[in-house]
């Protein structure tokens, strides 16, 4: 295995392990942002260089940010008392029994045993992305910008609801 | 690619396992978020091992992905922001008016 | 004239030389690194200096004069008073409070400037000179690397546990948030009509010529002059320059996000801040003003770096002309003007490139004002929405509590 | 020709598109609003005009008109649902009255929703409502039928609860899209059950629809439960939905209720479009329901099946039942509401008895004359400021002559005065085969008491309002509290010249239909070339003519007599039998049973009844509800205090089969997503495990 990819991999789920389990909520965020970056990293060894780079702009940019406000606007900002999980460990086993499902699924697929090692770098010209979106994948680029134009709406109205019926 | 794979699904259980034993609400929607990275990096890895990554179907699902679940997560926590107001706890256990 | 142009890539080229060929790349990687990390903190240390001494011209006064080169009577008009801030700044106390969470607080400066060094390596600042040319993906990194800038820029807020500190982060984010749109949007213009996200190709792209012994450069086009005009106050914005510095408004919120930082942590957040601007400048130089061009046909023996940095004193000298004399703006009115004039513009203006692209054949005189007149409109009528808008506000609770002079008179 | 059929979707679509626009206007856009919504409508009447002339001049030896234009929709696996518009007589006639009487309404709304905030708003459902009706009666297909008919339940809650801040504005509507619900969950399956037994539901697709002559014949040759054909399996469930819509006897309770909307939606409601979509519904799939082992029934000939007799007997039931009640009401709309019922009954009836040109022409006459007549109330309620209670009116024939004129002629059209107006002639024909019925004698027997009641309440409806002296004028003006609470008046002219083209409409019906030139079957059946003008009538018309007329005579007679003599205030019949018309004021107590809000008469058996109710709407188990019913009757009957312990048992193991399931439902999201993890993991195993073998 590349040391790269095993430094990168590593982090990152590291990252999101260290995401879910600690107390204090920033942290946790943060932790998230890491490893965010991360599989954007990994997108980028992958040579899909136009997604991590959006990945980037939208998780670390917005989101990240997004669930920053959200947490200090529910006063999350301290480490809250207390427990913080539910009965932590028939959701871990839950967990763990999805994972060992998918990795033994991984393990014996016949698909993955036929693929190439390692492939030549597929063309990936952010060109050919802006051709297929206004191309073939017009309809749903619209619908994705109806969806967010309805969130954005959605959210607002969500988050100002209980002020307007003071 | 098997690598890429079994990375995936252990972003996919950590999210799912957070999802599940977390009590505040936010971090379930950051567990969710990493569900549904990890699905972005299968599309990724598949699409870069695929038979035909020509077609570039893998990059623009997870284009199409991030824009949903930029979405997703703007509603979800105006939501959890909402349920905070109402219940003045972010904790998604006490949120159970719903129950039978 | 050609090899003076192209001295600093055939150094580059001579050094890199001297190594194995394997590690050649890195070799080439590592030269880049140094230079940037050279390079732009030395423009950032004489920055410091112009800035104080010109506003202190502004304000009538000599400005800081004194420092020159130790143990000498060389005064060199007080340039040697950024070595003098840099030794203070390194030596003094490391103060971090008692209640801050450490771990972030000690990452968030970090979480700055890396970003903006970053940043700093895809402009390219003369011909074939840009350390990391992502032929794909140039600006669009450009973007995503700045998006950490706000991260960083709410650690520091939140790690301090200090309200002001807190607020100038809130501040600060929102700010960002809201004129990063214009700023992408009116750089996608650009992006539009170049039909490519790299952006040394976006700088080559306007050495043509028009108007007989003029460059193309973007700027010189209705879109182009629109959206940078846009681009520049959304930098502004972005960069936390007065008018839009109320993140760190001294006045209201002591320093802002790093009112608890000293020492060698502020000095880090002082040079980040700086070199954001300068990235910045450095991508607004390449989309409108045309990179490393010059301006005039008979002036191509200039080598293209000088134009380039030219351009960017250029940049950093209006920003300061800016600062010393804008007053700051107040919240509501910075939020009004982000998503109520310059999202609307820069959306028009998107309209307007359109319009341009499309009507490629037409002659300029029904072209140029078909184009201005799109513009001039949206303008005109958002403009006059402001007028209304940004009306004196009347102090209610104030005037209230102040009793009318009628009713003072008519007492006792 | 086919351009005709081709194009016939756009009579819905002109109004959708008027729903569209307003949906979108703002509220002060009250002209453009209103002008959308009838101009789009008026233009649909046009271009429904346009096809119904069509539909006139049958092609040389075809018989009937039926021009048809199917389409796919889209590919489901491998087949593909195709849709498709349907251009009939039947359609067509139905497309005139409905753009024809909608449109009036239209116009009526104007005035009457005048000083109406939410004006726009109204215009809108309306519109909506019009859309869904007349696409409901273009389809070729059951499902864009069914689509259609939901979205005509969709707008007619929306209409019945516009004034939804009252609260029995908002219970009505609850209620009547809760109870059409169950009469849609039996068309539902019916539908279900057509597309498995014939793998179309395109009606006509020459000769491979779900009508026509291949799909039939092999559904009656299928048998299911008891011995039963399948084919009239199909028939009863889709009966079921159309008695939902058109208020049959079980599932009435909702149409009196739905009064609490707007009088112009009542009467678009109850007059032309939603309630006629079930008899619609019926004459539409009339093939299935007569389809017997001897195959369709053939034209003029009106075979004797079980689910015809079904149909006959619901209607003949719901004929009398709705005449009773409205006997004792004493709201003006309400007694038309159950004037309607009972009339719906009428149709149902006659489409058991004498095929689909018998039911569709009291529809459509009914449609014009009740359309009439809720205008005119809606006219005297606005004249009068509101006022809804008939024993607070009187005397307005002197007050609103315009009113009074038109009423009076809907009124006469209703109760079946002889020989000029349509409702006469259209339930002569329904009495005429019924009495030709050679099963039973009976619902004849009852049609014929259903018109001697009808004339009855009619004519005391009409004494109440406009002939008994003002009786209680105070009070009238006593509960107005606007200041302009004055005088009775009559309606403005946008109001009375709708009334007035109604009136015209009702009197010009009844010569479309007479034994003399029975234009409108010929029309129907499609022969409209032997048509001739000429007496070839049986002595059996002249008889029941005969027989009508006396009921008529005599149910005028004896409410007239009955009422003019008796005082003001109280009512005749509730002094002569005070227990019978407490029972009928009540409704027959069929809404306590439903609804269990209106009459305590046993407190104890009606707190089960109260909860049985709940239980039924609750659930979906209508049956539940017939088994309830009966129960509750029995109970009534035999003791007063009695309540059947069979149900607490019954209450008592549901509730704890409740508080088991609840067990699992404990509102914590990640115990579910538990379950599911688990479960995703659980199946793949199984499935891993056993591919393996």
């Amino acid at each position: 295995m590349n040391p790269i990819f095993a430094i990168l991999a590593g982090v990152t789920v590291g990252a999101a392990v260290a995401a879910m389990a600690l107390r204090n909520l920033v942290h946790s965020v943060l932790c998230l942002t890491v490893s965010l970056v991360g599989l954007a990293l990994l997108y980028l060894r992958l040579g899909a260089e136009f997604a991590g780079f959006v990945q980037i702009l939208v998780y670390v940019g917005a989101v990240a940010i997004l669930i920053m406000f959200a947490v200090l606007l529910t006063r999350g900002g301290e480490a809250p008392p207390g427990r913080i999980a539910n009965a932590p460990w028939s959701g871990l086993a839950v967990a763990a029994a999805v994972f060992a499902m998918i990795a033994w699924a991984i393990a014996r697929s016949p698909a993955l045993r036929g693929m190439a090692k390692d492939p030549a770098q597929p063309p990936l010209s952010v060109k050919a992305i802006g051709d297929k979106l206004t191309g073939d994948l017009v309809l749903p680029l619209q619908v994705v910008a109806l969806l967010l134009t309805a969130a954005l709406v959605g959210g607002v109205v969500i988050a100002m609801s209980e002020k307007e019926t003071e | 690619m098997t690598p890429y794979l079994i990375v995936s699904a252990l972003l996919f259980s950590i999210g799912f396992a957070g999802v599940l034993t977390r009590r505040n609400a936010i971090l379930v929607l950051v567990g969710v978020e990493l569900m549904l990275n990890a699905a972005n990096l299968n599309f990724v890895a598949f699409w870069r091992h695929g038979p035909n990554p020509a077609a570039l179907d893998g990059v623009m699902f997870v284009v199409f992905a991030i824009a949903v679940a930029a979405a997703e997560a703007a509603v979800g926590l105006a939501l959890v922001i909402a349920i905070h107001r109402h219940c003045r706890s972010g904790n998604v256990d006490e949120a159970s008016g719903m129950k039978g | 004239m050609a090899s003076l142009d192209q001295i600093f890539v055939a150094l580059k080229d001579w050094l890199v030389a001297f190594v194995p060929v394997a590690l050649q790349p890195l070799a080439g990687a590592l030269l880049s690194i140094v230079a940037i990390m050279a390079v732009f903190p030395g423009i950032f240390a004489l920055t410091t200096v112009v800035e104080r001494k010109l506003l202190a011209r502004f304000q009538n006064r000599p400005g800081p004069n004194r420092v020159g080169i130790p143990l000498t009577k060389i005064r060199l008009a007080g340039f040697g008073q950024f070595a003098a801030d840099g030794i203070k700044s390194l030596t003094k106390e490391d103060i971090v409070p008692r209640n801050a969470d450490r771990i972030v607080h000690f990452v968030a400066p970090f979480v700055l400037v890396a970003p903006a060094f970053l940043s700093l390596s895809v402009v390219p600042v003369g011909r074939n000179m840009a350390a990391l040319d992502f032929r794909e993906t140039g600006l669009l990194f450009f973007f995503a690397v700045g998006a950490a800038t706000e991260l960083s820029v709410f650690m520091a807020g939140w790690s301090s546990r200090n309200k002001y500190s807190l607020l100038g982060a809130m501040r600060g984010i929102a700010q960002m948030l809201s004129y990063e749109l214009p700023l992408i949007l009116s750089s996608l213009v650009v992006v539009m009509m170049a039909g490519t996200l790299s952006l040394a190709t976006i700088a080559e792209r306007q050495s043509g010529v028009q108007w007989g012994v003029v460059h193309s450069w973007h700027v010189f086009t209705p879109w182009g002059f629109a959206g940078f005009l846009i681009f520049l106050t959304a930098a502004c914005a972005e960069s936390n320059r007065t008018p839009f510095d109320l993140p760190e408004a001294e006045s209201e919120l002591v320093a802002g996000y790093f009112t608890e930082y000293s020492g060698f942590k502020f000095a880090l957040f002082f040079l980040g801040e700086y070199l954001g601007m300068f990235a910045i400048s450095g991508v607004a130089i390449t989309l409108f003003l045309g990179g490393w061009n010059a301006p005039f046909t008979f002036l191509d023996w200039v080598p293209s770096w000088m134009w380039f940095f030219g351009k960017l004193v250029g940049f950093i000298l209006f920003f300061i002309w800016l600062r010393a004399t804008l007053p700051r703006l107040r919240v509501d009115q910075l939020m009004d003007l982000a998503w109520k004039f310059m999202l609307p513009m820069s959306l028009v203006n998107l309209v307007v490139a359109g319009v341009w692209h499309l009507a490629a054949s037409w002659p300029h005189l029904l072209r140029w004002p078909l184009c201005v007149a799109i513009l001039a409109l949206p303008y005109w009528l958002l403009s006059r929405g402001f007028q209304t808008r940004f009306k004196t506000r009347t102090y209610r609770f104030a005037e209230e509590s102040r009793p009318a002079p009628a009713t003072a008179a008519a007492g006792p | 020709m086919d351009r005709i059929v081709e194009h016939l979707w756009i009579i819905p679509a002109l109004p959708l598109l008027a729903a569209g626009i307003i949906a979108l206007l703002k509220r002060p856009h009250r002209k453009a609003a209103a002008a959308l919504a009838i101009g789009s409508l008026g233009l649909a009447f046009l271009v429904s005009c346009v096809a119904f002339a069509a539909t006139l001049h049958p092609a040389a030896g075809a018989g009937t008109v039926r021009l048809t234009h199917n389409f796919a929709w889209f590919d489901l696996g491998e087949s593909t649902l195709r849709l498709g518009w349907l251009l009939d007589p039947l359609t067509a006639g139905m497309l005139v009255m409905v753009t024809f009487v909608g449109s009036l309404i239209f116009v009526f709304s104007v005035g009457y929703m005048a000083h109406d905030p939410n004006f726009t708003r109204f215009f809108g459902f309306l519109s909506l409502f019009a859309a869904a009706m007349l696409g409901l009666l273009v389809a070729n297909n059951l499902l864009f039928l069914f689509m259609c008919w939901e979205v005509v339940g969709l707008a007619s809650y929306l209409l019945i609860g516009f004034w939804f801040q009252k609260p029995e504005a908002a219970a009505a509507a609850k209620k009547a899209f809760v109870t059409t619900r169950i009469g849609d969950l039996g068309f539902f399956l019916g539908m279900v059950w057509l597309y498995h037994g014939t793998g179309t539901l395109l009606f006509y697709d020459k000769g491979a629809g779900c009508l026509e002559q291949g799909a039939i014949a092999s559904l009656v040759a299928q048998t299911t439960l008891g011995g039963m054909a399948v084919s009239t399996a199909i028939s009863l469930l889709l009966f079921c939905g159309a008695a939902g819509k058109s208020g049959q006897v079980p599932l009435h309770v909702w149409l009196p209720d739905a009064m609490e909307g707007p009088t112009p939606v009542s009467a678009l409601i109850h007059a032309a479009t939603m309630v006629a979509a079930g008899v619609f519904l019926v004459a539409r799939v009339f093939p299935l329901l007569g389809a017997s082992a001897a195959g369709l029934p053939a034209d003029g000939h009106v075979p004797h099946t079980a689910a015809l007799a079904v149909v006959t007997w619901i209607g003949a039931i719901t004929a009398v039942f709705g005449a009773l009640v409205a006997v004792a009401q004493s709201d003006i709309k309400r007694i038309l509401a159950y004037s309607t019922v009972s009339q719906l009954g009428y149709m149902m009836m006659g489409l058991g008895v004498g095929g689909p040109a018998v039911g569709m022409f009291h529809l459509l006459a009914h449609a014009f004359f009740k359309a009439l007549l809720f205008l005119g109330a809606g006219s005297v309620i606005h004249g009068c400021h509101g006022e809804q209670d008939i024993r607070r009116m009187g005397g307005l024939r002197k007050a609103m002559p315009a009113t009074f004129a038109t009423y009076a002629v809907g009124m006469m059209a209703l109760a079946g005065f002889p020989l000029v107006f349509s409702g006469f002639w259209s339930k002569d024909e329904i009495l005429h085969a019924a009495l030709a019925w050679s099963p039973s004698r009976l619902p004849f027997a009852l049609g014929l008491f259903g018109a001697f009641l009808t004339a009855f309440y009619m004519i005391r409806q009409m004494w109440f309002v406009f002939f008994a002296p003002s009786a209680h004028p105070a009070a009238r003006h006593g509960h107005d509290t606007r200041p302009d609470a004055a005088a009775p008046h009559d309606s403005p002219p946008v109001m009375t010249v709708s009334l007035a083209i109604l009136a015209g409409a009702t009197v010009a019906m009844s010569l479309l239909a007479t034994p003399v030139w029975p234009w409108f079957h010929a029309y129907l059946g499609g022969h409209l070339d032997h048509l001739h003008v000429g007496w070839d009538a049986d002595g059996a018309v002249l008889a029941t003519m005969a027989l009508s007329t006396v009921a008529v005579a005599l149910g005028t007679g004896v409410s007239w007599r009955l009422y003019s003599r008796s005082a003001t205030g109280t009512d005749a019949v509730e002094r002569l039998v005070p227990r019978l018309f407490g029972a009928l004021r009540g409704r027959l107590y069929v809404d306590g049973f439903y609804a269990a809000t209106v009459f305590r008469l046993n407190r104890a058996a009606a707190t089960a009844f109260d909860w049985i109710d709940r239980f039924v709407w609750g659930s979906l188990a209508g049956s539940t509800a017939w088994i309830a019913t009966g129960f509750s009757w029995l109970g009534r009957l035999l003791d007063d205090a009695g309540i059947n312990p069979g149900f607490d048992a019954g209450c008592a193991g549901t509730r704890g089969t409740g508080r088991l399931v609840s067990l699992f439902q404990n509102g914590q999201t990640q115990r579910y997503l538990r379950l599911v993890g688990g479960g995703i993991v659980a199946i793949v195993v199984a499935v891993a495990w056993t591919g393996k073998k």
